[in-house]
């Protein structure tokens, strides 16, 4: 089950990777981010689960998966989350000096 | 739960993420964004971690689903702007 | 591992001292001459012109003394430097691409320190292993004008203000050869016996061709420091005292021609040898401390040239090939030939009747006194040094007499002989229209096109598309795991 | 416990700011200097406790396997060293320009201080991960602060790249937890000793290739010279003097400590992308007509001397790298607040148009004279010192191919160097062409900018010297020393 837990985010994370780089909407660069980052919580919580655990919340009885990583988890989509809102934030402002969300046509720094 | 629900529900999760990435319509992928979150929340929730599912149902399907609506109806009419400033 | 041990600061001996008077008794000499040149505004300017030679002056008596090969780069990279402000004033261009070659030379040189620190522990100037010697020949032959690292030497030469262009003839392509000096020993094989015959056919060759006079002494400079590459790469203390005495003697009369040229150029306004003339009525004078130059620089008895190449002949015969000796036999001839040329261009036929000397500068006036102040310095250390050879001679174990031998009198009577004739019969050749061949310097400029390509990918890799700049990202992370 | 103060203060200042500007509406400049100079000292007593008594503070008392823990050895104390005295001087010239007026900014500051001295901190990777992240974001948006679009679209550049960065990041350490089962950097340096080859190759690639993107090594750093010539004067300053030295700190920290002993090819890798660096940046350097995205360029070639320091894997090769790490603080922070002001004063950055400042400003055009000679290489100053230092410790680690590129990349620095000097000198156009001369705008006093600039100068020319003596080699080679040496880390933190 951990194994499929873990091809499944790495085919998750591909797929955003995938997106980011081909998809030309600032949109879907954002999404793809936002795939790339579920698919590595995904990691951190199989790698933490215990077949036949219980979860680690106060009165269980017999063997607890490991805790640490869920607190990670949460650590970690709060700021992946703070990372996509700052990211439209800036789509929003952007879009009143181009007037688009065409990722090739916002080039004006190069060189 | 059963491996083969696991599977299932894997599977689905790799479509909605294909999805996502494939379809052109911005509204339609975001939805399908908030779709995926709530299957990865069940995902963490078989795994055995419960407190991290809710976060990510309330976060992920939730919040950043909204932020997206936001932020999408905000850049969705681009003559209404230009046309402001032309005139 | 900078410098291990505080005596390896400083290494004194007789080379590195009379290295150091010369360069003192050169920037003595070219600050004289330097009131009667410059022609600077501003006091700032000014300022830069006379005291670079002798911020050029303290670092080089630096470099000479240094006992490890990281201060001897530092102090060398900062001599460059002090030059490069005065060529500067003159010539941006000119002065960019010698500080550029500089300090690629720098570099180089720097690299092979660093390695021979991490080889042996130590960097105390002397001989290195043979595995890095090609850093440290490549370093120092930047500064010592080696075939295709000379590129910068005639263009620099010839576009600096005069006092800087005796300097850097006179001492800073030397410094390069001290550092040679340095490096040699029995087992650094013949490459340093072949790059000189090289330089000094080559130099000479090209020499002939010039019309610019500066950029034809230029070209002797490469001539002249090929005998004392050859003589150094002998390897033997006879043939490093050879080295040692030429260098001397072509640092004072290479000075001594740079300086007469710049005299030229400022009185007649130009220093092309199409247009001067007839120079030997008007600045008597300074023709006759030419006449000292040219006859020094062609080996005539009695002048510092004279003993200096005979000592390196010396040298030559200790090594088995007699293909280095007979190189500089005829590159001897090649310099006959080419001073005749300065000099009946320049000094002896008419001048080209719309070129007007500035009254200024003229015989009489105050300029004229410094300048040829400045030029008697090193002419009568040139006449010194020829008489009396006796010090350099006793340095490789030779008598002052066995110099003046027939054994070494006859070929010079010979070349000259040779080079005058071959003079008076092609002097039409000589006189009518340009024959340059371009020289590497050209090349190297050319070539500057091929690198367009480079900037151009370089240019669309900061395409400003974020895409692009992913797809490099997931690129890079390939190559990472590939190369892991 | 002075570990534990060097992060909160700053971060309760971040958090105050709003108060205080909810309070009283204006917030003045001498409140924002005295929290700077509180949170500074704080840094440096952390500096301080961890250069003489290596220290490790455990939060909340768990123990270091699942608790997090703080370690402050010379490592981390050389560069809370560096990144005080750079955020200082950010903070000095930003207070004089803007005054206390825009208290976002200082929020944003201080945040961006805290997390930073939570990343020279840390002893867990995880850790290092959300105090990287809580720094990338205050960076971002300082960035974009202006909200010109130049500064929206290089945020958001810097934003995607930066996340993506991030994700790997994020990814390695999940691989490692994965793997080992602890995210204590100590004890992982002991339990990836034994670990299989394969993960071992995917973990250090995820983290090599998520920090050099946060670092701007050549092959990956593109979002670095659109952010550092978009941000205003303070802003580059900081980014170019100090935010990118935490990422090397944290490249070096994670690389040294994970890789020294188990994946030698790792460092290989860094070489190779420090070579790039090198060419790369110091090549689009000289194709650049704006003064501020040429001296960007030129950040990029001195991260690659950096990384060729620290792909020596030596402890002569972390001590000379550290060293160009401080050396470049003070040299870029100079020429960027010199460059900022200068063309603020003529209202352009193109560097053809700042001409004739030899006559209106000589002092600040001396300034950067020394400055970027400095950064080029002449010899008694700091610049060539360090990449000395460089070359000398790369020629120890056996390869000449690196010490020729920094041979190369110097010739190439110092042609555009020389270019905008010469451009600086040149007497401009004002007295040849007929239009009528400007009308000259009266010089703003910018004293304590000049100030700043005028020490770190002069402090170029300190070090310089100072190289020479013992007692400073000694300093710089105790640092290599901390930072190569696995085993006495792991011994601290797990007090074996």
């Amino acid at each position: 089950m951990i194994l499929l837990s873990y091809a499944t985010a790495i085919i998750i994370f591909c797929i955003g990777l995938y997106t980011i780089m081909v998809r030309r909407n600032l949109f879907k660069t954002v999404l793809g981010l936002a795939l790339m980052e579920s698919a590595v919580l995904l990691i951190i919580v199989s790698s933490g689960y215990i077949p036949g655990g219980v979860p680690p919340i106060a009165p269980f009885s017999g063997q607890a998966v490991n805790p640490l990583p869920h607190a990670f988890t949460l650590t970690a989509i709060v700021i992946g989350a703070s990372d996509i809102a700052l990211a439209l934030a800036f789509i929003v402002k952007l879009h009143r000096h181009y007037r688009t969300v065409d990722l090739d046509r916002i080039r004006g720094l190069r060189g | 739960m059963s491996l083969s629900f696991m599977i299932f529900l894997y599977v689905f999760l790799i479509a909605t993420a294909l999805v996502i990435s494939a379809i052109n319509d911005i509204l339609s992928a975001v939805i399908t964004l908030s779709v995926f979150g709530i299957l990865l929340a069940t995902a963490f929730a078989i795994l055995q971690a419960p407190d991290v599912a809710l976060t990510q149902a309330v976060i992920n399907s939730g919040i950043v689903t909204a932020l997206f609506l936001v932020a999408f109806s905000q850049t969705e009419k681009p003559e209404c702007y230009s046309e402001e400033e032309e005139e | 591992m900078m410098f291990d041990t505080a005596h390896e600061l400083f290494r004194i001996d007789t080379f590195s001292m009379v290295m150091s008077a010369l360069v003192v008794f050169m920037t003595v000499a070219v600050s004289i001459y330097s009131p009667g040149y410059c022609e600077e505004r501003t006091t700032f300017r000014r300022a830069v012109f006379y005291g670079a030679p002798w911020l050029f002056c303290l670092f080089s008596c630096l470099g000479v003394v240094s006992g490890s090969w990281f201060m001897f780069t530092i102090s060398v990279e900062l001599s460059s430097l002090a030059l490069f402000f005065i060529i500067l004033l003159q010539d941006p261009k000119a002065a960019r691409l010698y500080i550029f070659s500089q300090l690629l030379g720098a570099g180089f040189l720097l690299t092979g320190t660093a390695l021979l620190g991490a080889l042996t522990g130590a960097t105390a100037i002397g001989p290195v292993p043979g595995d890095i010697l090609w850093l440290f020949l490549t370093g120092l032959g930047f500064k010592a004008a080696f075939p295709v690292l000379h590129f910068w030497l005639p263009q620099v030469h010839g576009k600096a203000p005069t006092p800087a262009s005796a300097l850097l003839s006179g001492f800073a392509v030397k410094i390069g050869v001290f550092g040679i000096a340095r490096l040699v020993s029995p087992d650094t094989g013949t490459v340093l016996p072949f790059l000189g015959s090289v330089m000094a056919i080559y130099g000479v060759g090209q020499a002939l061709l010039q019309h610019d006079a500066k950029r034809l002494l230029a070209y002797h400079t490469v001539s002249q420091l090929g005998y004392i590459v050859t003589a150094l790469g002998a390897g033997t203390s006879l043939g490093i005292a050879a080295g040692f005495f030429h260098t001397v003697a072509h640092a004072l009369f290479k000075g001594l021609l740079f300086l007469s040229v710049g005299t030229l150029e400022k009185v007649y306004g130009t220093k092309d040898l199409d247009h001067l003339g007839g120079a030997a009525r008007e600045l008597p004078l300074t023709f006759s401390l030419f006449l000292v130059g040219a006859l020094a620089i062609s080996g005539f008895p009695g002048f510092s040239g004279y003993a200096s190449k005979a000592m390196v002949k010396a040298a030559l015969y200790e090594i088995p090939n007699p293909l280095w000796y007979w190189a500089l036999q005829a590159a001897g001839v090649g310099t006959v030939i080419s001073f005749c040329k300065v000099g009946y261009f320049a000094f002896i036929r008419e001048r080209d009747p719309g070129l007007r000397p500035h009254r200024e500068h003229m015989p009489g006036g105050r300029k004229d006194l410094m300048r040829n102040t400045g030029m008697a310095l090193p002419a009568a250390a040139t006449l010194t040094l020829g008489i009396f050879p006796g010090f350099f001679a006793g340095l490789g174990g030779l008598e002052s007499n066995s110099l003046f031998g027939m054994k070494d009198l006859l070929p010079a009577a010979a070349t000259f002989a040779l080079g005058i004739s071959l003079f008076w019969i092609l002097r039409k050749w000589f006189g009518s229209g340009k024959h340059e061949i371009p020289d590497i310097d050209t090349l190297i400029s050319k070539g500057s096109r091929l690198s367009a390509p480079v900037f151009s990918i370089l240019q669309s890799m900061n395409c400003g598309l974020l895409r692009f700049y992913i797809v490099a990202v997931v690129a890079a992370g390939l190559a990472l795991m590939f190369l892991m | 416990m002075t570990l534990v103060l060097a992060i909160m203060l700053p971060l309760l200042s971040a958090f105050l700011i709003p108060f205080f500007h909810l309070a009283r509406k204006t917030l003045s400049a001498g409140l924002i200097s005295i929290m700077g100079l509180a949170s500074i000292s704080a840094a440096l007593a952390a500096a301080y406790t961890g250069w003489y008594s290596p220290a490790v503070s455990l939060m909340g008392g768990w123990a270091p396997d699942i608790g997090i823990a703080l370690v402050g050895d010379r490592l981390s104390s050389a560069f809370l060293l560096l990144t005080s005295i750079g955020s200082g001087a950010a903070l000095a010239c930003a207070l004089e320009k803007f005054g206390g007026g825009p208290w976002r900014f200082y929020a944003l500051f201080f945040l961006l201080l805290g997390s930073m001295n939570g990343i020279l901190l840390t002893g867990d990777l995880f850790n290092l991960f959300v105090f990287y992240e809580i720094f990338s974001v205050a960076a971002y948006l300082l960035v974009a602060f202006s909200m010109s679009w130049q500064a929206l679209e290089a945020g958001l550049k810097y934003l995607v790249l930066g996340t993506i960065g991030a994700l790997f990041i994020l990814l390695g350490t999940a691989f490692t937890f994965m793997a080992t089962g602890v995210l204590n950097m100590a004890l992982l340096a002991e339990a990836l000793a034994s670990i299989p080859r394969e993960t071992l190759t995917a973990i250090s690639a995820c983290l090599v290739l998520g920090l050099t993107i946060k670092t701007g090594a050549f092959p990956v750093h593109f979002w670095l010279p659109d952010a550092h010539s978009s941000a205003q004067t303070a802003v580059s300053a900081l980014l170019s003097g100090v935010l990118i030295k935490v990422s090397i700190y944290a490249l070096m920290r994670v690389c040294y400590i994970f890789f020294l002993g188990t994946n030698g090819t790792v460092f290989l890798a860094i070489t190779v992308t420090g070579s790039l660096s090198v060419l790369g940046g110091h090549l689009m350097a000289l194709r650049q007509d704006d003064i501020k995205r040429l001296l960007a360029y030129s950040t990029v070639a001195q991260i690659g001397y950096i990384l060729i320091g620290i792909g020596c894997a030596s402890a002569a090769g972390a001590a000379a790298a550290v060293f160009h790490t401080f050396n470049h603080m003070l040299m870029k922070m100079g020429l960027f607040i010199t460059a900022g002001n200068l063309s603020e004063e003529k209202g352009t950055r193109e560097i053809c148009g700042l001409t004739g400042l030899w006559k209106s400003h000589p002092v600040w055009v001396a300034v950067f004279a020394v400055l970027s000679a400095a950064i080029v290489g002449i010899p008694p100053l700091n610049g060539f010192m360090s990449k000395w230092f460089i070359i000398l410790s790369s020629a120890g680690a056996g390869t000449v191919i690196p010490a020729l590129v920094i041979a190369a990349g110097t010739v190439i620095s110092a042609a555009y160097y020389l270019r905008i000097l010469s451009a600086f000198i040149s007497p401009g156009e004002g007295s040849s062409s007929g239009l009528p001369p400007s009308v000259p705008r009266k010089p703003r006093r910018r004293s304590i900018s000049f100030a700043i600039v005028g020490s770190f100068a002069l402090l170029c020319l300190v070090l310089g010297v100072m190289a020479f003596s013992p007692f400073f080699r000694e300093c710089f080679s105790s640092i290599g020393q901390t930072a190569v040496d696995v085993e006495a880390y792991v011994g601290l933190v797990t007090g074996r």
